[in-house]
């Protein structure tokens, strides 16, 4: 609880001061800065300003240390009595909304872990990737097909691979495509993670169907920009197929994680995990916070 | 006005801030540094690359033996500001004096390379790339050790005269950081310029 | 689209109206049609203009999306939770945070960021690391305060200000590479319908290339601050069909024309300081400091497009150049005015 | 009420011999006169810096206008970009440093008093120093001896064989002695900050408004000396005939460039960071709530501040750095827009849900909101190297930087005056002037700035006293050049307002906005010392605990 004291109170305080010391005026720093300018300004005027300069920042230094030497300098001033108002006249604060039993301060308990959302996005990254060689094997007959093409979006080598190439392994194209995969993963999977728990009516649904389609029409419009060997070679069947593999595996991965409460009753403050003032009663040590 | 407190606040038990000094010394030296890694940036960017002689291989002499005064400095200062700290103003004094006598030594032999570079190999600031960064990053450094000199002296005076004492060992300390600091600096602008420079 | 609805029935405050106003304007005018200007980034005419162009819209498309996305949150919770006259006396719900939504709206812009920049390095890598095919035709340009100079070395011309090249066929490509380099300042090279710009820098060559699909006058100017004129600093490419080009690149080769008639000026210019810093081939002028004038008369402008090449404006020109173009490092000359009309008669002759 | 007139303007100074009145000023170390002083003298630079822009404008209202000669021209935005930059942007944030933030922690005053003095005058004696150029020398006529080089003094412009006499010199020892004072006050607001705290004022509970400042005075020791290194080294080069940037000898133009924006990006995000903090303060109170994530956005300030030392190079994607490199500062800079976004997000988090009160300095706050999304995704474009082959060096650049320093800083400066008035002089700000000053300065900026991006894709480069005919750009360089006028007249009634209030005001009382901060528990305008007792705190909102005692944020955090 913060406190601040009117004057009044301050003055009846016995331990409070009546007046208080502050660092007392000084003209030195100014003659130190003027002599300083004036020395470089001689530089573009003529070598006797600077000389002015150098006589002035003496000067200035020899002030200065003796306004804080041996010690600083300072002036007392008085206390005035003041009636400060710290008061307000909007008494009334209103609450969120919060199931009758949540009384807490912070809402909710229950939220996903972050590492539920990473986890379940490298889970969903294996399922993906599964599906996708598999792709490569029966339809295109060589598992690298699959892992040239992505890697085609970073790297401008995989472009230039003829068809034959694509068909065969490139250590560089492979890592490249590893590390894009994962990273990508899991950072959709961090979103879900996020996200679920606020659109909890049905996670799988919106996890597995939803947003695989949502992300698969995005990937369509842009992948030509972004990756176009690969927008060249696409089967978009395979490839949304793939995206939803990923989404129901991240989704259960994710909802297996922790317990917790999926009711949708909750509003969504509460889904979301939206930090806030409860309705409880004070707690016993509020005072001292943290 | 209820919500006014009715008692004179308490500060909480255990409040303590960091010592501003220390901060704004601390503050300055990442100042500094930045200061110097611009400058040592530029004498590597242009190793090598001065169209006409003399190359540092040809001209520089490694000062082993000012750099041992130069870092043996820092922990004269060091005790010195130990001892100032435990009241003992004596070897406080006897100390920071060897500090300054150190320092001057590391100069006096700055001083003398300059001389060398400039009077035996004509090597000046405007010769070539290499005089020009060797001369402004050391210069640079020497200014530092210059400034740290004059300060380390005003402290020597007043402690001769009998004016400091252990309530200015938080001062004094401060000022021991800016001299460590220099020192430190001083490795890298020797490994710079002397050991990859070369 | 959505924006403009919700603005709409914002309409109570000029806010409103002038936001829809500037989207509207802006969506005219950014469908920005070739004929706007000579030099419209958007009416690209050669590959690495046309990549970045479509790049551009890629990008724009995405940021679009993005601006109606927050601008929507931002009209939409300014209307929604304006303070109402009933609520006087009342706080809202204080909410202090809540780390699922920071989760999310770090992670979408974060996948936004690794889309565009994989878009972007790519077409970095296309422009910038594209081989040089032995088709195509070299150019060194140099930048000087206030003209351009350039040179094709394999062809041995030598010419200013307005540059040559052929079209580039998509079957059979003639691209032009170019070797940026600088006599003085810095200075940059910019057609913004054939390609990015790219700087010249003393000590430092740099390397672009364009393969025009379209013949053309292109126009241009220096991009890079590069003193007094830097304003007047002019470019002008001539795209040429493969025939006018090779016409082009045997006329440049010839030394300059010996015509008697202008025997006097010819004396005059020679006589003067002009040799000192032009050059014409097949006389002792051979100076670097200014434009070569061999071929004078083959282009259409003087001063890096400064002003027309015309008799008068030529003769204003060797008169006294701060009056075309104040600051030009060419100095008056002061020459009478009988040895000025004979000078600008031999330039005449110089085609 | 708060009949107080120890410090700051106040009805007593007139009766005060003017001398009297001046060598108050000239010698005060109060953190709250200085403050008042930077901001005054930056208004100051404000002015002049706008009237060289109108200059400018009027040049380029027609093609092949012959207002000002090109050597001028030249001088002219030189002059206009530096001063904005160094002598108003600056200035005036270190000044609301200095006011707000030991108001704000609960402390008396700096760590130290004396250096801030020092640091002011060194900084205001620079912005002198750099103008005596135009009487320096040849006089007044045709703009002296005026630096003629650009903001950024690319080499090897700046080299003694193209730019000869003293022109550029005043350039580099201006920003020298002012860069000196910047890494004063720096040192300064990071050592009040860490060591001036009121009991209970932990890190976690300090105003936003501290936090980021603390990042911006961080960011100034980290960028402002390269700046201040490559000075020297210029002098170096220009006195001692050096050769760091002569690359007539083998010295490198490419490296000033790495120098200068080692510093000038990092700089642009000094300027922006305070400005965010005036966001941070000003929107929670006016849409009565507090700010939404707050550890987010103290993340997210000092993720900018690392970010942004490595994205330098972004303004150099024509230069000719490799593929490579292009596309590592492609990434780096377009990585600022997360951090920069989760900080948009958040205070429109904070906005969603409260109850908006639509006072001018929140008006200036929604126009920053919206304008800064523009800005920022305009430097998104920029960011894309192969995009900004294209648009670098043109007046697309210009448009985008002037959205983020006008649209921005500006509009973010305005806000925190128009906020922080009453509790600088104590009186209120008049309402009808400061919102007609808002809306015709929104409508000058918007037909200014708007417009510039045009041009820019139409292949207009900047810097160009003169531009042809024919080119698609003269209707947009008219009405550009007519919003510029707009700004002016708005600038003006600004400045009426801040006169006539400082006069004809209502009286403010110490807490006019029903605020949650410490500055606005003590009178207006505060006491030399002022808080009569250090006060206590146990939350980030301190007032609001007093206000609401049954009701306390301390019992959540
Ligand atoms: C206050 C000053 C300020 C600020 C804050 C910024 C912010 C940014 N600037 Fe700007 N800039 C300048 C001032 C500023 N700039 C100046 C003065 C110059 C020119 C100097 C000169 O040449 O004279 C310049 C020049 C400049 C250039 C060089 C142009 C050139 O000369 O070629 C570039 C290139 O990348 C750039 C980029 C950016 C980016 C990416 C940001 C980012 O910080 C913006 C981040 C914000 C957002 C992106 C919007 C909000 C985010 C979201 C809503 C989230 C979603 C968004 C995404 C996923 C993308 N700026
Ligand atoms: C904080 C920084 C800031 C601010 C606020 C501004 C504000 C303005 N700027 Fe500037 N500008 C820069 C920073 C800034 N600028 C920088 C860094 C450059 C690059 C320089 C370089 O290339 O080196 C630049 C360059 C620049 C150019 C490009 C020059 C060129 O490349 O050729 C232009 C052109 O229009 C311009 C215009 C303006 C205008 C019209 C305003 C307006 O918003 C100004 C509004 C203010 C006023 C108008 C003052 C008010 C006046 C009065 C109250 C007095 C009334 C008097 C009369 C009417 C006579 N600026
Ligand atoms: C000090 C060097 C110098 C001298 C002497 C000089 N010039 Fe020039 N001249 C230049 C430069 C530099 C330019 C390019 C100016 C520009 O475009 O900014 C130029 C440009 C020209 C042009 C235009 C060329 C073009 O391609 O656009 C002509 C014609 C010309 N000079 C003729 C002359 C004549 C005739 C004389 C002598 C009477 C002369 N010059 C003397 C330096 C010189
Ligand atoms: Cu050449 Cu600008
Ligand atoms: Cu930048």
């Amino acid at each position: 609880m913060a406190t601040l004291l009117t004057a009044e109170q301050v003055m009846e305080s016995p331990r409070a001061p009546r007046e208080i010391e502050v660092p007392a005026s000084t003209v030195w720093p100014f003659v130190l800065a003027f002599g300083f300018t004036l020395l470089f300004a001689g530089l573009v005027t003529t070598m006797s300003v600077s000389a002015l300069g150098a006589v002035l920042a003496v000067a200035g230094c020899i002030g200065w240390f003796r306004e804080v030497f041996p010690h600083e300098h300072e002036e007392v001033v008085p206390i005035v009595p003041e009636d400060i108002r710290i008061t307000t006249e909007r008494r009334t604060v209103e609450r969120l909304p919060v199931a009758a039993y949540q009384l807490r301060a912070w809402l909710p308990v229950h939220t996903y872990p972050i590492s539920a959302g990473v986890k379940g996005g490298l889970a969903g990254a294996v399922a993906m990737a599964v599906l996708a060689c598999a792709y490569g094997v029966l339809k295109a007959g060589s598992i690298w097909y699959p892992i040239n093409l992505l890697a085609a979006a970073v790297y401008a080598e995989s472009l230039k691979l003829g068809p034959a190439q694509l068909y065969s392994f490139h250590a560089d194209s492979f890592e490249i495509a590893l590390v894009l995969h994962l990273i990508v993963s899991a950072l959709v999977g961090l979103l879900y993670g996020a996200m679920l728990p606020m659109f909890a009516r049905r996670p799988i649904v919106l996890g597995g169907l939803i947003a695989p389609a949502l992300w698969s029409g995005l990937i369509y419009t842009i992948l030509g920009v972004v990756n176009p060997l690969l927008a060249s070679h696409i089967d978009w069947a395979w490839f949304i197929a793939s995206q939803v593999a990923f989404g129901i595996v991240a989704g259960i991965v994710v909802a297996r994680q922790s317990r917790m409460i999926t009711q949708e009753n909750l509003p969504f403050a509460m889904r979301a995990g939206i930090e806030a003032p409860g309705m409880i009663p004070p707690r016993e040590n509020g005072e001292d916070g943290q | 006005m209820s919500a006014m407190a009715n008692s004179y606040p308490q500060a909480p038990a255990n409040w303590a801030l960091p010592d501003r000094g220390k901060v704004a010394m601390a503050g300055l030296i990442i100042a500094e540094s930045a200061i110097f890694t611009i400058f040592v940036v530029a004498y590597l960017f242009y190793v090598g690359k001065s169209l006409t002689g003399p190359s540092p291989r040809e001209v520089l002499e490694t000062p082993i033996f000012y750099t041992i005064c130069l870092l043996s400095s820092s922990l004269t200062v060091h005790l010195a500001a130990k001892s100032l700290a435990r009241d003992r103003v004596g070897a406080f004094l006897g100390l920071w004096v060897l500090t300054i006598v150190l320092g001057g030594a590391f100069m006096y032999g700055t001083a003398q390379e300059w001389h060398r570079l400039i009077y035996e190999h004509g090597l000046t600031i405007s010769t070539n790339l290499f005089g020009t960064t060797y001369y402004s990053l050391v210069g640079l450094h020497a200014f530092h050790v210059t400034a740290g000199l004059l300060m380390l002296s005003m402290v020597a005076i007043f402690a001769l005269v009998g004016r400091v004492g252990v309530q200015h060992s938080r001062r004094v300390e401060v000022l021991s950081m800016y001299w460590h600091f220099v020192d430190a600096v001083w490795v890298v602008v020797f490994t710079v310029v002397y050991v990859v420079g070369r | 689209m959505q924006a403009l609805r919700s603005t709409n029935s914002f309409a109570r405050g000029p806010l409103a109206v002038l936001l829809s106003v500037i989207w509207q304007a802006s969506a005219v005018v950014g469908a920005t049609s070739p004929a706007l200007s000579p030099t419209n980034i958007f009416a690209p005419e050669s590959t690495p203009a046309k990549s970045i162009a479509h790049l551009s819209v890629f990008v724009l498309i995405i940021t679009g999306i993005i601006f109606v996305v927050v601008f929507t949150l931002l009209v939409y919770s300014l209307i929604k939770f304006r303070g109402r006259a009933v609520d006087a006396g009342r706080e809202p719900a204080q909410v202090f945070g809540s780390t699922q939504i920071e989760l999310a709206w770090t992670i979408i812009p974060i996948l936004i960021v690794v889309v565009l920049f994989l878009a972007t390095a790519r077409v970095i890598h296309a422009i910038q690391d594209a081989p040089q095919p032995p088709s195509a035709i070299e150019v060194t340009a140099i930048g000087h305060q206030y003209w351009w100079e350039f040179r094709y070395p394999k062809l041995g011309i030598v010419t200013a200000n307005e540059m040559h090249i052929p079209v580039s066929d998509p079957e059979n490509p003639t691209p032009t590479f170019l070797t940026l380099l600088s006599a003085d300042t810095d200075h940059s090279f910019w057609i913004p319908e054939l390609a990015g710009k790219t700087d010249l820098i003393p000590n430092h060559p740099n390397r672009m290339w364009m393969d025009p699909h379209r013949i053309g006058i292109f126009l241009g100017q220096c991009a890079q601050y590069c003193g007094v004129q830097h304003a007047k600093m002019l470019l002008r490419v001539s795209v040429d069909s493969p025939e006018d080009f090779a016409a082009w690149v045997r006329s440049q080769q010839q030394p300059a024309v010996q015509d008697a008639s202008v025997e006097t000026g010819r004396r005059v210019f020679e006589s003067t300081a002009c040799i000192n810093c032009h050059a014409v081939a097949g006389t002792n002028a051979n100076g670097r400091f200014g434009p070569d004038l061999t071929h004078l008369m083959s282009r259409a402008t003087i001063a890096s497009g400064a002003a027309p090449n015309t008799p008068e404006k030529l003769r204003l020109w060797i008169q006294d150049p701060n009056k075309i173009k104040p600051g030009s490092l060419m100095p008056a000359m002061q020459l009478s005015g009988t040895d000025l009309d004979a000078v600008v008669s031999y330039m005449e002759t110089l085609r | 009420m708060s009949s107080n007139a120890i410090t700051v303007p106040g009805v007593q100074i007139d009766e005060k011999p003017w001398v009297d009145t001046l060598h108050e000023w000239v010698t005060t170390v109060d953190h709250k006169r200085l403050g008042v002083l930077y901001i005054l003298y930056a208004l100051l630079f404000l002015v002049i810096a706008g009237v060289e822009a109108l200059i400018i404008r009027i040049q380029l209202m027609f093609p092949h206008n012959h207002f000002v000669s090109p050597e001028v021209f030249n001088r002219l935005f030189t002059l206009h970009g530096t001063t904005m930059v160094f002598f108003m942007g600056m200035p005036i944030l270190f000044g609301f440093a200095n006011y707000l933030v030991p108001l704000m922690i609960g402390a008396r005053d700096m760590a130290f008093p004396r250096l801030n003095a020092f640091s002011f005058w060194l900084s205001a004696l620079g912005g002198f120093l750099l103008y005596f150029s135009l009487v320096g020398a040849n006089g007044l006529y045709g703009a002296g001896n005026a630096p003629d080089v650009g903001w950024w003094a690319y080499a090897p412009l700046t080299a003694r064989a193209f730019s000869p006499g003293h022109s550029t010199d005043y350039w580099t020892l201006a920003l020298l002695v002012s860069g000196f004072g910047s890494i004063g006050t720096a040192i300064n607001i990071i050592a009040t900050i860490l060591c001036m705290r009121c009991p209970g004022m932990k890190l976690n509970r300090m105003p936003l408004l501290a936090w980021l400042n603390l990042v911006m005075a961080g960011m100034v020791l980290i960028a402002v000396s390269p700046l201040t290194a490559a000075q020297a080294m210029l002098l170096i080069d220009r006195y001692l005939g050096g050769h760091f940037f002569d690359t007539q000898a083998g010295g490198s133009a490419v490296l000033w460039m790495h120098f200068f924006w080692i510093f000038g990006h990092p700089e642009v995000y000094i300027l922006i960071i305070p400005c965010f903090a005036f966001m941070s303060e000003i929107i929670p109170v006016f849409s009565r709530k507090p700010i939404f994530g707050y550890p987010v956005m103290v993340a997210a300030t000092l993720c900018i501040g690392f970010v942004s030392m490595s994205v330098w190079a972004h303004h150099m994607f024509s230069v000719g750095m490799n593929s490579y490199a292009n596309s590592f500062f492609t990434i780096t800079t377009m990585a600022v827009g997360v951090p920069t976004g989760i900080k948009i997000f958040n205070w429109l988090g904070t906005m969603w849900g409260g109850r908006i009160q639509f006072k001018v300095p929140m008006l200036f706050c929604i126009a920053f909101l919206f304008q800064f999304l523009i800005a920022g995704l305009t430097g998104v474009m920029l960011g894309s190297a192969a995009f900004a082959s294209q648009l670098t060096l043109s007046y697309f650049v210009v448009a985008h930087f002037h959205y983020t320093l006008v649209g921005g800083v500006v509009f973010a400066v305005f806000a925190a005056i128009c906020y922080w008035y009453p509790k600088i002089t104590g009186r209120m700000l008049n309402e009808t002037l400061g919102k007609l000053h808002f809306w015709l300065f929104l409508i000058g900026f918007h037909l200014t700035f708007d417009l510039m991006h045009f041009p820019g894709l139409l292949g207009m480069p900047r810097r160009i006293y003169t531009y042809e005919p024919g080119r698609g750009w003269n209707t947009l360089n008219l009405l550009i050049s007519i919003g510029g006028f707009i700004q002016a007249i708005a600038i003006l009634l600004f400045v009426a307002n801040l006169i006539i209030s400082y006069f004809k005001g209502a009286k403010a009382g110490n807490d006019p906005w029903d605020a949650w901060t410490l500055e606005w528990a003590t009178s207006s305008p505060p006491p030399a010392y002022n808080f009569a007792s250090i006060p206590v705190v146990a939350s980030r909102r301190p007032l609001w605990d007093l206000k609401h005692p049954e009701d306390p944020d301390s019992r959540y955090e």
